[in-house]
C-alpha cells in the first residue's frame, strides 16, 4: 500500500514573493494569521510520506519521514511548519498529532498509538497564509520488538568482555599466578596511615559527591574498606564526611566490619562517618572547615568530584596533609595532580580494590580488563587499515545505534 | 531597591565577605557562614525532596487524582525505604542491606551497557579515522597523533604486566600525552574560575556598593 | 538470609537491568526503577538528617570544640524544614513563577508562598554562599599553579609548559604573541583529545568491571565482611 | 633567607593577595591592555559608523536574561554608547520577560550618560512585547501598530523620532543581543523577508554556531562574549566592564604564568644551592 506522492504544482509558482517566515512557534505565527492574513499561495506539499513502526521498541510509537517541501528552504521559502496528522481511516477526518518547525523532515509519533492498529498519515505543509496537505500514507502499525538489534553490537561486546573476565576470574580461583604493576598511590596509603597515627591525627575519607549507583562511589567504598582496616591495625581515627545518607549507610557499614576484622569493633565510633548535605557547596564549606579545625594528617579523596576537587585539595594541602586522591572525572584529574601527593587516574581507581586486598579473584579480572584492552585496540587497528583501504564496513559495526540491519 | 531587597543584599554581602575570610584563616565569620549554608540546605533538600521526589512519585501515584489509576506497585519502594530506615534500629538494621542491595544492583546493571557504548564503542569508533580522508597532509598527520596517542595512554592502564620495554616505552609515551592533556585542561579553566571571581565582586560592587548608594542617596 | 538474600536482589536486579536494554518490551522495569530509586533514596534522607541532628545534638550535649555553631546548623535546618512544609503549594507558584515567567512572576506570588522567607533565605543565603565558595577557585587555582608547577621531571615539566601555552593562549595580552592561538588550539585538540580518550576507554572498562563483581558479588564489601 | 627561598616557602595568601589585586585593581584603574580587534567586531561597528548622525534610527533588541548578563550587558552598553556618541537614534526593545528590566536598566544607564541626549529624540525604550516572532513580523507591517506605546506607558505617536519611523524601510540596522538563538529569527525576519540589514552579539559559546550567517552576509557583524565586548569597546575608545574583565583576565593569566616562573626559578636556584633534593621537595606554600 505503498502510496507516494509526486504531484507538480509547477504551474502555480506565479508569484515570487521573497518572504521568509521563521521556525518558530507555529502557534505565534497562527495569531499572527489571525490579525493580518496576508495574500498568499499555498506551499508545494511535502513528498514521499513514509511511516514505519519505530524499529527496536516496546510499541507505542510510529516513525515517519518526508521530503521537504519545495518551498521549504527553497523556491519561496516561506513554510512556516508542517503538521502530522493521523487517522484510523484513509479518508479521514485526521486529527493533529505532532507539530513540528521547518526544515524538519521526520517525527516519531508515540501520541497513543496503539499496537497492532492500522493507521494512515499525512503531512500538512504550513506557510503563514495557507497550507497543502501531502498523499496518505498507511495503513501502517506499531509493534513491539523482543530484540534490540540496534544494541546487538553493544550486547556482544558486552558478553566478549563478561566473558574475559569469567574467564579470568575462573583461572584466578584454580590458583594461576597473577601480578600487578605498581600503583604508586596506592603503595603511599599505608605510609600516609602510618604517619598520621605517628602524628596523633586523624585520617580525613570523602567518597566523592555522588550517589551509590556511580561505579566510582562503590569503587571509593572498597578503597575505604581496605583503609578502615588499615587504621584499625594503626588505631587511627578516621573521620567520612557524607554527601549522600545511603552512601553514608554503606561507608558505616565498611568502616564497622574493618574495625571488626582488626578485632577492634569498640574503637569503631559511628559518629565518625556521618553526613553533612547533598548539596555541592555547602558540603565543600563543611569539608573544608574539618580540615582547617581537625587538622588530619592524611586527607583522601576518593570517587567522584566535580569543580570542588580543587577547593578541597588546596584547603587541605594548607594543612599540611598527606593526601591522595583517586577519580574518573577527567575533568577534574588535573587539578588532583597538581594539588595532591598522589593521585589514582582513571583506571587505576578501579584496580585499587584488587591491589590492596590481591584478592586472586579481583586480580583475576583486572587481567581480564587488560584482555579487553588489547581487543580494542585490536579493533581500533583493524578498523584503521579496513578505512584506510577504503572500505568502511568495519567502522560501522560500531554503530551506536547499530543500522545495518534496517 | 526596596528597603527588603537591600536588606537581603546586605546579607548576602555579609556571607559573601564571611566566605572569602576564609581565604585568611578560618574564623568565626566563616564557621557562622558554613554552619548556616550546611543547615540551610539540607532543610532545602528536605523540601524539594518532598515536594518533587515523595510527592509525585509515591503520594500522588497512591493517592486518587486525576485519571490516573491507584499505582500500588509504588508500596514496594516504600516498603523497601521504610526498610533502610530501620537502620537506626541495632537489631534489625541488617534489614537495610536489601534495599542498599536493589539499588546497587539497579545502578551496576544498568551502567554495564551504558558504559560499554559510551565509553568504550562510541570512542572505539571515534578512534578509527581515515587518514588520508582529511583537507589537508597536517590534519592527517594530527589525526595519526591523537589515535597514537589514545593507544598509547591505553597502554598506560595495563595493569598484569610489568612496564618494561616496549611495554614500558609506550606506557611513557601515554603519560606524555596524559600531562599534556592535563596541563592544557588546567590553563583552560583559569578563564572561568577568574569569571566566577569577576561575578562576586561585580556583585559586591553593582548590587550591594552601589544599591544601598542609591538607597541612601536617591 | 542476611547475605545471600541481599547478594540474590543485586544480581536479580542487575540482570533485570541489563536485559531490559536489549529486551525492548522490558524497559517498563527500567522505567519504574527510576522512579523507585528516587522514592527510596528520598526516603534515605531521613537517615541523612537523623545523622546530622545526631551529630550536632551531641557536639552540643557534650560541649565539644565549635558547639555554638551546631545550634546555627540545627536551628537554620528546622527552620528551612519548617517553611518548606508549611508554604507548600505556595512554592510550587514561587517556582513556576521563577522558571516560566522569570523576574516578572509577581503575579503568581502569594502571601503564603513567602510568609516565611522561604526562597529569600535560599536565594541570599545558599545561592550567594555557593556561589562565593566556588569563586574561591580563581584563588586556589593560582596557589595550586604556583606549588606545584615545578619542572622536577619530564611529566611536571610537560604539564606546566602546556599550561603556561594554552593559558597565554586564552587572553588577549597573550594572543599579541604570533601562532599562539594556533599553538593552543592544536594543544587542546590533539594531545588532550588522545588522552582524555584513552582514559575515557580505560575508565569504562573499571566501571563495567567493578559494576559485573558486584552483581556477581565477588565485590561484597558494601555490605560487611562478616555477620 | 635569600628570596628565592622565601619564595619557596611563601606563604599562600600572598599569592591570594596577588589574584585579587590582580582583578580588582583593573576595576579601580583600568589598564586598558591592547586588545586585537577580529573581523567579525571590526563589520559590526563600522555598520554602525556609517548610519547618518540624525537619520534612520538603529533598532536595538535586547533579548537576554540574568544568567548571560556578565557576557552581553557590556556589549549592550558599548553598542547604544556608540549610537549616542555619534547622534544616531536608537529604538531599543525587549521581547523576553525575563529581560524586561535588564532592557530597560541598559538604556538608563546609557541614557543618564549623555545628558546632552534626550529621551524621545535620541532614544526611546519600546519595553517588553509578547510573540517574538511576531513583534518581529509587526514591525515590518507597521511599527506603531505594534508599539502603540512605550515602555514606560507614552503614546508613540509623541515620541519624536517614532514620527518618521513606518517600518523596517526605516530602519538602518537592527542589532539583536541575546543568549539565545533569537537573532536568527531577526535574520529570517528583518533580513530576510524586510531586506533590513541585522546584527547579533551573543555569547561566547555560542558565538561559533553564529559564524555560518555571518560568511554568508545574513548578519552584518557579530559580537561574541566578553571578548568581542571588550574589542567593540575599544574601537569607540570608551573602555567599559568587558576591557575591564579583560583587563583581568589578562592580568590574572599573566600572574599566574610569572608565578610559575619564579617558583621554577627559585626551585633550580635553591637547588644549586646545596639544597637536598628533600627539603625542597616537600615545600609547602601553605602558612599556619
Amino acid at each position: 500500500m505503498l502510496t507516494r506522492a509526486s504531484v507538480s504544482f509547477a504551474g502555480r509558482r506565479l508569484l515570487h514573493l521573497s518572504m521568509c517566515v521563521l521556525a518558530g512557534s507555529l502557534v505565534l505565527c497562527c495569531q499572527a494569521l489571525c490579525q493580518s492574513p496576508p495574500s498568499d499561495t499555498p506551499p508545494f506539499p511535502a513528498t514521499n510520506l513514509v511511516a514505519k513502526d519505530t524499529p527496536d521498541d516496546d510499541g507505542g510509537s510510529i516513525t515517519l519521514s518526508w521530503t521537504l517541501s519545495a518551498d521549504d528552504s527553497g523556491g519561496k521559502n516561506d513554510v512556516i511548519g508542517y503538521e502530522v496528522r493521523r487517522s484510523k481511516d484513509p479518508n479521514g477526518p485526521f486529527e493533529t498529532v505532532k507539530s513540528v518547525s521547518k526544515g524538519t523532515s521526520g517525527v516519531t509519533d508515540e501520541s497513543k498509538v496503539e499496537n497492532d492498529a492500522g493507521y494512515y498519515y499525512q503531512v500538512v505543509t504550513k506557510d503563514v497564509g495557507s497550507e497543502t496537505p501531502s498523499t496518505v500514507f498507511g495503513p501502517i502499525q506499531a509493534g513491539v520488538q523482543w530484540f534490540n538489534l540496534g544494541r546487538l553490537n553493544t550486547l556482544i561486546v558486552t558478553l566478549i568482555y563478561i566473558t574475559l573476565l569469567l574467564y579470568f576470574i575462573v583461572q584466578a580461583k584454580k590458583g594461576a599466578k597473577l601480578f600487578i604493576r605498581r600503583i604508586a598511590g596506592l603503595d603511599a596509603l599505608e605510609e600516609a596511615v602510618g604517619r598520621a597515627t605517628e602524628m596523633g591525627k586523624p585520617i580525613l575519607y570523602v567518597p566523592g559527591i555522588s550517589t551509590i549507583s556511580d561505579v566510582a562511589t562503590i569503587a571509593s567504598l572498597n578503597i575505604l574498606s581496605g583503609v578502615a582496616r588499615t587504621v584499625a591495625e594503626y588505631d587511627t581515627r578516621i573521620i567520612v564526611p557524607n554527601y549522600d545518607p545511603i552512601v553514608m549507610t554503606v561507608a558505616q557499614e565498611v568502616v564497622r566490619e574493618g574495625f571488626l576484622a582488626a578485632g577492634k569493633p569498640e574503637a569503631y565510633n559511628e559518629q565518625d562517618v556521618f553526613y553533612v548535605t547533598s548539596s555541592q557547596f555547602p558540603f565543600v564549606a563543611a569539608v573544608d572547615g574539618i580540615m582547617v579545625r581537625e587538622r588530619p594528617a592524611t586527607n583522601l579523596f576518593i570517587g567522584m568530584f566535580f569543580a570542588e576537587s580543587l577547593i578541597l585539595a588546596e584547603t587541605g594541602a594548607s594543612t599540611g596533609a598527606i593526601q591522595i586522591a583517586g577519580t574518573d572525572a577527567v575533568a577534574q584529574l588535573p587539578f588532583f595532580i597538581a594539588a595532591c601527593d598522589y593521585t589514582l587516574i582513571g583506571e587505576e581507581l578501579y584496580a585499587a580494590s584488587a591491589y590492596l586486598s590481591r584478592a586472586p579473584l579481583l586480580l583475576g579480572s583486572l587481567k581480564g580488563q587488560d584482555w579487553m584492552k588489547m581487543f580494542l585496540i585490536g579493533c581500533i587497528l583493524i578498523g584503521l587499515i579496513t578505512l584506510n583501504a577504503g572500505y568502511d564496513g568495519f567502522k560501522s559495526l560500531f554503530d551506536i545505534p547499530l543500522t545495518i540491519f534496517r | 531597591m526596596t528597603g527588603m531587597e537591600l536588606f537581603w543584599a546586605w546579607v548576602a554581602a555579609y556571607l559573601t565577605l564571611s566566605i572569602y575570610s576564609f581565604l585568611y584563616k578560618d574564623n568565626v565569620f566563616y564557621k557562622i557562614a558554613e554552619h548556616l549554608v550546611v543547615g540551610v540546605s539540607v532543610g532545602y533538600i528536605f523540601t524539594i525532596n518532598w515536594f518533587q521526589g515523595l510527592h509525585p512519585y509515591l503520594f500522588e501515584p497512591l493517592s486518587k487524582s486525576g485519571e490516573e489509576p491507584i499505582n500500588l506497585l509504588r508500596l514496594i519502594p516504600f516498603a523497601l525505604g521504610l526498610l533502610f530506615l530501620l537502620r537506626i534500629s541495632r537489631k534489625y538494621n541488617w534489614l537495610s542491606r536489601f534495599t542498599i542491595a536493589l539499588v546497587m544492583g539497579i545502578g551496576c546493571g544498568t551502567a554495564i551497557p551504558y558504559t560499554i557504548e559510551a565509553r568504550l564503542i562510541e570512542q572505539t569508533k571515534a578512534s578509527m579515522i581515515n587518514l588520508f580522508d582529511q583537507p589537508s597532509l597536517w590534519a592527517g598527520v594530527c589525526s595519526f597523533i591523537i589515535l597514537a596517542g589514545t593507544i598509547a595512554t591505553l597502554v598506560f592502564f595495563f595493569f598484569s604486566k610489568e612496564h618494561k620495554g616496549v611495554l614500558g616505552g609506550t606506557a611513557r609515551v601515554g603519560v606524555v600525552f596524559i600531562m599534556v592533556g592535563f596541563g592544557a585542561s588546567f590553563g583552560y579553566t583559569v578563564m572561568a574560575r577568574v569569571s566566577l571571581l569577576i561575578g562576586r565582586l561585580n556583585f559586591l560592587i553593582n548590587d550591594w556598593g552601589k544599591g544601598t548608594y542609591h538607597f541612601i542617596f536617591g | 538470609m542476611r547475605r545471600q538474600v541481599p547478594l540474590l536482589i543485586c544480581f536479580v536486579a542487575g540482570i533485570v537491568m541489563l536485559a531490559q536494554s536489549f529486551i525492548p518490551p522490558l524497559t517498563w522495569f527500567y522505567t519504574n526503577a527510576l522512579a523507585w530509586a528516587r522514592i527510596i533514596a528520598c526516603i534515605a534522607l531521613f537517615i541523612g538528617l537523623i545523622s546530622l541532628v545526631r551529630l550536632h545534638t551531641t557536639k552540643i550535649k557534650r560541649k565539644s570544640a565549635n558547639w555554638q555553631f551546631s545550634m546555627i546548623t540545627l536551628c537554620a535546618l528546622g527552620y528551612m524544614m519548617l517553611a518548606g512544609l508549611l508554604t507548600r503549594y505556595g512554592f510550587f507558584i514561587w517556582l513556576h513563577g521563577k522558571c516560566v515567567s522569570g523576574s516578572t512572576g509577581d503575579g503568581f506570588v502569594t502571601v503564603l508562598e513567602n510568609a516565611f522567607n522561604f526562597q529569600d533565605i535560599f536565594l541570599n543565603v545558599q545561592i550567594p554562599i555557593q556561589a562565593t565558595m566556588f569563586s574561591l577557585l580563581a584563588f586556589y587555582i593560582a596557589s595550586a599553579a604556583f606549588r606545584a608547577f615545578r619542572a622536577r621531571t619530564l611529566e611536571a615539566t610537560l604539564l606546566l609548559i602546556a599550561a603556561t601555552i594554552v593559558m597565554l593562549g586564552r587572553v588577549p595580552i597573550g594572543q599579541m604573541i604570533p601562532g599562539i592561538s594556533e599553538i593552543t588550539t592544536w594543544i587542546l585538540d590533539v594531545p588532550n583529545t588522545a588522552a582524555k580518550r584513552g582514559i575515557m576507554i580505560g575508565v569504562g572498562l573499571g566501571m563495567t568491571s567493578t559494576a559485573l563483581k558486584i552483581m556477581l558479588g565477588i565485590e561484597r564489601t558494601y555490605l560487611g565482611m562478616k555477620d | 633567607m635569600s628570596f628565592w627561598r622565601f619564595l619557596l616557602r611563601m606563604d599562600r595568601r600572598i599569592v591570594f593577595i596577588l589574584v585579587a589585586l590582580a582583578v580588582i585593581a583593573p576595576l579601580i584603574a583600568p589598564l586598558n591592555l591592547p586588545i586585537s580587534v577580529s573581523k567579525p567586531v571590526r563589520n559590526l561597528h563600522r555598520a554602525v559608523d556609517q548610519v547618518p548622525a540624525g537619520g534612520r534610527p538603529i533598532l536595538v533588541s535586547v533579548d537576554y536574561d540574568p544568567s548571560t548578563v556578565p557576557e552581553l550587558r557590556p556589549m549592550t552598553l558599548a553598542v547604544l554608547r556608540h549610537c549616542l556618541k555619534r547622534g544616531v537614534p536608537v529604538i531599543v526593545l525587549n521581547l523576553y520577560p525575563t529581560g524586561s528590566g535588564l532592557a530597560r536598566d541598559a538604556v538608563e544607564t546609557v541614557g543618564k550618560e549623555f545628558p546632552g541626549s534626550s529621551y524621545g529624540k535620541d532614544y526611546v525604550y519600546m519595553g517588553y512585547k509578547p510573540g517574538v516572532t511576531l513583534v518581529m513580523m509587526g514591525i515590518g507591517e507597521d511599527f506603531h501598530d505594534t508599539f502603540p506605546t512605550d515602555g514606560y506607558g507614552r503614546q508613540s505617536s509623541d515620541l519624536e523620532m517614532l514620527n518618521g519611523v513606518k517600518n523596517y524601510d526605516d530602519i538602518a540596522l537592527m542589532i539583536d543581543f541575546t543568549g539565545s538563538a533569537a537573532y536568527e529569527a531577526w535574520i529570517m525576519f528583518a533580513h530576510q523577508k524586510y531586506g533590513c540589514d541585522v546584527g547579533a552579539g551573543v555569547t561566547a559559546v555560542m558565538a561559533s554556531d553564529a559564524y555560518p550567517y555571518l560568511n554568508s552576509g545574513q548578519l552584518v557583524g557579530l559580537l561574541g562574549g566578553l571578548s568581542g565586548a571588550a574589542e567593540y569597546e575599544q574601537l569607540i575608545d570608551w573602555p567599559g566592564n568587558a576591557t575591564i574583565g579583560m583587563d583581568a583576565q589578562s592580568v590574572v593569566h599573566i600572574l599566574i604564568i610569572i608565578l610559575i616562573a619564579l617558583g621554577n626559578i627559585a626551585y633550580f636556584a635553591t637547588r644549586r644551592q646545596g639544597q637536598t633534593a628533600q627539603a625542597a621537595g616537600r615545600e609547602r606554600a601553605g602558612g599556619s
